[in-house]
């Protein structure tokens, strides 16, 4: 057929030099190729051993942040959930009382917060769409699990732990 | 239709005074030539523009739709020009109680299985196929889920709460 | 037993024999059907749909910012590709102009998703022959590509990367860093490899000849992509309808001969060359400016001005819950896929999801051919020229 | 060869121990052995399963706890890992594939579409691969990183070594298949 | 034949096939160590120190695992395949030179089980009862993909057994004798046969790939195509048999390639350290071992470096190429014995 442009180019050579014919030059080559990694430094990552440090924009498992003083960002609008394509996220909202400023940032908190694990895609919606700085993505995997109703991780594991916060600085740094 | 693409007016008029009867509008969105036509004349004007006089010998996309407002079935082609480089999208739709339209299977090999997905969502039967069965879905399913009034899920899922997503 | 295993088709002792679905040669899932004469294919016949996951509904349901996720697991091989091939579909029919820095990284990412999905394809077709070395090579590479859709966008295959606009975030100095080192250290590696399976002849008897295709006929069962330029036609969507600036770059078109799988693989090698030069060129010449377009509607505020100001903060509201403001209107974009022309046709109707959402998948539209290609050659010839067709399941099926 | 070293080697079985003398029971040394014998059988029907390529390939090297012999006939594999999206038109061909498996054999669902559909919540997907075998691990991600494929891995390993060889034949298994309708 | 000799016999074939079944269990291992080195990776290292303990693990799940007899299946036949290939296998090993006279009490005790004068044809007969292994256990199975395997195995082993046999033919004719200890002490010092026979070894070699089913001749199992090919229904130990005896196999025939092409025990210069003999003897057994390990090592690294044939091409490979070639090496030694002796 006609071509289309002028800017096609053969890429294949199906001729066989008469060296090809002998099968044996392009085994051995081949051969002292693979012979020539025998002594190259291994590639392997020894995990579980040495773990890989991730980009710091990695996206795995999530963590519900507090603000300095320790009161949780989330005000449970929902955004995260609308935002969410495998509609992994529920929330209940709660009106916070008097005395439990110290805890929540807001006068609306999330009583509930559950983000299946299995249902999540990792694709970090959530994230973007949260006004309130409270749901980050981190660098963290998830854990594998025995059980399916394990992966609903809920308050308690997605709340960030005051003495070991997780710096969330870099995720936001656009460059 | 006034066109600034010269190749467009030259179909336009091309089609204009073979099929006149059967176009019903013309328009460039996008500047992307879109001809709706009457869906039974179809195969005619497709095999004119396949012909060499034409040269669209290439069916770059077959698909289905449905329009819910008037509860009618739809098939769309996108068929290309390679040597002028020019893509034509022609429309057609037909009432969803009698969903028949023409195979283009003897002209493109390309549609078979476009065609049997399109009849798969929407059940639309295309006469002359030579074996317009199921073929993504299982062959016992018995509606077309493409579709607007069938739902998405299949409401096997037991950990999602869709009170929140407003269902 | 021997009649227990034989079936009568038209008065002759001929064997069925299921090719699939969990054949290992299938990777994905295919399942072929096939009489057989011995070792020799009579007649095949193809069942698809074992991964249908009814893209299109879903995508008729779901705002478009939320689409682009979506689209990383049509062809997971080279997820970047497809994600940006839908945002700039969604560009289009907004209208929004990029800038052409945004082009340029388009451009460096959905060649490096191209060199990607090639190394798949090519290593895979040498492990299909027996030859597992090679694949260990090469991968190494891909781990370094991963690496870098780490860095620009956190996750390694399903990226979903971009967003319509533009980027997220800008590369950082380590993701250029990266980017220059697989530059210079992909070609070592991947010359390596050629040398190890191009010339070999055992390879070569294997692959030329099985699985020919002429380009009329190909153009007939629709290939496109790397399967139609191995028949010899030089249809590239890159060089006919340029998007994201790719008519800047200088760049040949790999074609082949006869179509067969020893065609198919070298225009892959090529292009991945291809690919290596225009990422080059694309960092030589990479302009100063945004990273994304100027759209309010469609690209997320900062997220200090969501905290502060009141306009960025309905924006935000208005992104996230998918109250945008779309145009009616239809719209065919399609972008050179690593498989062929992956098209997205796009019917709004002013809602907040898709009216309708059609993925021309080059996938689905090739395989279509396999049965006919196989037809009148042996089995093992049957297994490689399903690899060096490089169908992906997830695109296959939708 | 600092990190050669660090390699955690399995510890040996609790056991009685004396020169040129070392009883343990049966069970600790058919699990040792079992876990560090491992043949998948991928069952890889997407995304993940590149992933479980990028785990077979250098960089991860699964082989590292002899678990790199692919089998992909069903009676020689131990482990049946499905990765991937699983429809409801290969829904019955999984399980087939579990009942053709010699026991003991496991069951691990890689990334999100396996264990329970994922983003897919569609009328073609099936939720989860649990609705048609029994899964002893999940893996979770959309597909989940190599590093969270091996601790998938390590947790059946884990599983294995601590089974009882008369499992298999309690009661409490035999309900359990029963109640997928395998018997 | 004296008693203590028949002690002495039992011994070694006591040791010897344990030595075989050793090195068939460390060549699994050694095949995942290399394939592991040479593609940059490491290998399995988590049973035991260095995973050494990696074979022993395989065994012992193997044979804890559940027996499945297909229930179409001819079920004797079904069961007879993994034993006869392993029993063949096992057997090949008896008439292997593994070194020289040990002389223990004045008494000469040679090392090796039965020096019967046909050794050769021995070997190469035991090798094709083999086959019979692979052919009824693919045909038993009533799998489709096990049928093709069978028939690849056996159309195979008939194709390449004429062109080894042939080849082995102009070594004979050299040597002027059938049994492999009287073809090994023809190669004394560095007098190895594959300098006088460098086609004929080549050949050999080739068809030593194709007998033993190694890659780029593994077509009858062939991962990508036949999924696991004649032992596709095979599950357990008798899988186990089935593996094993392809590497007992490989081990005999790197043995044999050593024996008849690189001078079995003898190394050069070995007669001439002025050692005792017993001492000489033990030097070159471990010499042969040494060669065959080679050997092996070399198995594993042609068959992760190549791509395997496509079934005509193989067929071809050995009718229109090897045999003539071993016809042409046959003339062509009986030519040159004519002009140098």
């Amino acid at each position: 057929m006609k071509a289309l442009t002028n800017r096609s180019k053969i890429a294949v050579d199906k001729e066989y030099t008469f060296m090809e014919r002998l099968y044996f030059p392009a085994i051995i080559k081949g051969m002292m190729i693979t012979i020539s990694h025998l002594l190259k430094k291994k590639a392997t990552l020894r995990y579980p051993e040495v773990q890989k440090e991730f980009a710091p924009v990695y996206r795995g498992k999530h963590v519900l942040k507090r603000d300095e003083k320790g009161a949780e960002n989330c005000t449970a609008c929902g955004l995260c959930a609308v935002a969410c394509p495998a509609e992994a996220i529920t929330m209940t909202a709660a009106e916070r009382k008097k005395g439990e400023e110290g805890k929540y940032r807001e006068e609306k908190y999330a009583e509930v917060y559950e983000i299946n694990m299995l249902r999540c895609i990792f694709c970090g919606l959530c994230e973007e769409a949260c006004p309130k700085e409270a749901i980050f993505l981190t660098d963290e995997i998830v854990k594998t699990s025995y059980d399916r109703q394990d992966f609903v991780y809920g308050k308690d594991r997605l709340v960030e732990d005051m003495n070991k916060r997780i710096d969330i600085t870099k995720r936001q740094k656009k460059y | 239709m006034e066109s600034n693409n010269a190749e467009h007016t030259k179909i336009v008029e091309a089609l204009n005074s073979r099929f006149a009867s059967s176009i019903k509008e013309m328009g460039e969105p996008y500047g992307e030539l879109t001809i709706s036509v009457d869906s039974s004349n179809i195969k005619n004007i497709i095999a004119f523009l396949a012909s060499e006089e034409m040269g669209f010998s290439y069916l770059t996309d077959l698909c289905g739709m449905h329009y819910d407002t008037t509860d009618e079935l739809g098939v769309v082609y996108h068929i290309h020009n390679l040597y002028t480089n020019t893509r034509i999208r022609l429309k057609t739709r037909m009432p969803k109680a009698k969903p028949e339209i023409d195979s283009m299977v003897s002209l493109f090999r390309s549609a078979n299985w476009q065609e049997r997905e399109t009849y798969d969502f929407y059940g639309i039967i295309f006469k002359g196929h030579p074996d317009l069965r199921r073929i993504l879905n299982m062959d016992e399913m018995d509606y077309f889920p493409m579709r607007k009034e069938y739902a998405l899920e299949d409401g096997t899922r037991t950990d999602k709460n869709d009170t929140m997503f407003g269902r | 037993m021997i009649e227990s295993i034989n079936d009568k088709i038209s008065g002759e002792n001929y064997n069925t024999i299921n090719l699939g679905p969990t054949h290992p040669a299938t990777h994905g899932i295919f399942q072929n059907v096939l009489t057989m004469d011995g070792e020799k294919i009579i007649r095949a016949e193809s069942t698809v749909g074992y991964i249908h996951r009814a893209f299109e509904k879903i995508a008729e349901r779901r705002p478009y910012n939320q689409i682009t996720p979506l689209t990383d697991r049509l062809n997971y091989c080279s997820a970047p590709i497809n994600n940006m091939g839908w945002e700039m579909t969604v560009e289009k029919l907004l209208g929004v102009q990029t800038p052409k820095r945004v082009d340029y990284m388009r451009v460096i990412i959905m060649e490096l998703a191209r060199i990607a999905d090639h190394v798949i394809c090519n290593s895979i077709l040498a492990v299909d022959c027996g030859a597992l070395t090679g694949f260990t090579y090469i991968f190494q590479q891909r781990e370094k590509i991963y690496e870098i859709f780490e860095g620009i966008c956190g996750a390694r295959l399903t990226t979903n990367i971009g967003r319509i606009g533009g980027f997220e975030r800008d590369f950082s100095d380590k993701t250029w860093k990266q980017i220059k080192d697989f530059l210079v250290d992909f070609p070592k590696a991947f010359r390596e490899y050629e040398a190890l399976v191009n010339r070999n002849r055992i390879f070569m008897d294997r692959t030329i000849g099985t699985g020919p295709m002429s380009p009329e006929l190909a153009l007939n069962y629709g290939f496109t992509g790397p399967n139609l330029r191995a028949t010899g036609l030089d249809y590239d969507v890159r060089v006919m309808n340029p998007y994201s600036s790719y008519q800047d770059f200088d760049f040949t078109i790999p074609v082949g001969k006869q179509g067969d799988s020893y065609d198919r693989y070298m225009v892959r090698s090529a292009e991945m060359w291809n690919s290596i030069s225009i990422i080059q060129q694309a960092m030589d010449k990479m302009p100063e400016g945004p990273y994304h377009a100027d759209v309010p509607e469609f690209y997320l505020p900062p997220k200090e001005d969501v905290y502060t100001k009141m306009e960025a903060l309905i924006y935000h509201f208005k992104i996230v819950m998918g109250e945008s403001k779309v145009p009616i209107g239809e719209v065919y974009h399609s972008v050179e896929g690593a498989n062929g022309e992956l098209g997205f046709y796009l019917v709004s109707d002013g809602g907040r999801t898709p009216y309708r959402l059609h993925f021309r998948r080059p996938c689905f539209i090739t395989y279509q051919a396999y049965a006919k290609m196989i037809e009148g050659s042996v089995l093992s010839d049957a297994i490689i020229t399903m690899s060096s067709l490089n169908v992906i399941a997830g695109e296959l099926d939708a | 060869m600092g990190v050669d070293n660090k390699v955690n080697i399995v510890a040996a079985p609790e056991g009685h121990s004396e020169p040129g003398f070392f009883a343990t029971s049966l069970d600790k040394a058919v699990g040792l052995a079992r876990k560090n014998s491992i043949w998948p059988l991928p069952f890889a029907t997407s995304c993940c399963g590149i992933e479980f390529m990028a785990t077979m390939a250098s960089n991860y090297d699964m082989a590292r706890f002899g678990a790199e012999r692919l089998s992909f006939s069903p009676r020689q594999a131990d482990l049946l890992m499905v990765m991937g999206t699983i429809s409801k038109k290969m829904g019955p061909v999984v399980k087939q594939v579990y009942l053709q498996m010699a026991e003991p054999r496991w069951v691990i669902a890689v990334g999100a579409c396996a264990s329970s559909g994922g983003i897919f919540d569609t009328y073609s997907v099936l939720q989860g691969i649990d609705k048609v075998v029994p899964v002893d691990v999940y893996v979770p991600g959309c597909p989940p990183r190599p590093e969270q494929i091996i601790d998938g891995l390590m947790r059946i390993q884990d599983l294995i070594g601590n089974e009882s060889l008369r499992r298999r034949n309690s009661p409490e298994y035999k309900a359990l298949l029963a109640s997928y309708g395998i018997e | 034949m004296e008693l203590t000799e028949l002690i002495f016999k039992g011994i070694l074939v006591v040791i010897i096939f344990a030595i075989t079944l050793v090195a068939a269990l460390y060549s699994t291992f050694a095949e995942r160590k290399i394939s592991a080195v040479l593609q940059d990776r490491i290998g399995p290292n988590r049973a035991g120190p260095f995973g050494l303990l990696q074979p022993l693990a395989d065994g012992v799940k193997m044979f804890m695992k559940e027996e499945i007899i297909p229930t179409s299946s001819s079920k004797w036949l079904f069961i007879l395949a993994p034993c006869l290939a392993m029993i063949t296998a096992g057997m090949s090993s008896a008439v292997m030179p593994w070194g020289g006279n040990l002389i223990i009490d004045g008494e000469t005790y040679a090392l090796q089980v039965a020096d019967i004068n046909i050794g050769i044809l021995y070997i190469l007969g035991i090798t094709s009862v083999g086959i019979y292994g692979i052919m009824i256990g693919g045909w038993a199975s009533d799998n489709k993909y096990s049928l093709l395997g069978a028939i690849r195995a056996s159309s195979q082993m008939i194709s390449y057994e004429l062109a080894m046999g042939l080849s082995v033919i102009a070594v004979v004719m050299m040597t002027g004798d059938l049994s492999i200890n009287e073809i090994v002490k023809g190669q004394p010092g560095g007098h190895w046969n594959v300098f006088y026979q460098p086609l004929g070894f080549i050949i050999f070699l080739i068809c030593a790939f194709a007998e033993t089913n190694r890659a780029p001749f593994d077509l009858p199992e062939c991962e990508t195509e036949l999924i696991g090919g004649y032992h596709t229904e095979y599950s357990s130990m008798k899988l186990g048999f089935f593996l094993f005896a392809e590497y007992i196999n490989m081990f005999v025939s790197c043995a044999l390639v050593a024996a008849v092409y690189f001078g079995g025990y003898n190394m050069p210069f070995i007669n001439s350290m002025g050692w005792s003999p017993n001492t000489v003897t033990i030097v070159g057994t471990a010499c042969f071992f040494l060669k065959i390990a080679f050997g092996i090592f070399f198995f594993m690294w042609v068959r992760w470096t190549l791509p395997r044939f496509r079934y005509d091409q193989l067929m071809r490979l050995g009718w229109q190429i090897l045999i003539p070639l071993s016809i042409i090496n046959v003339i062509l030694t009986g030519l040159g014995i004519i002009v140098f002796k």
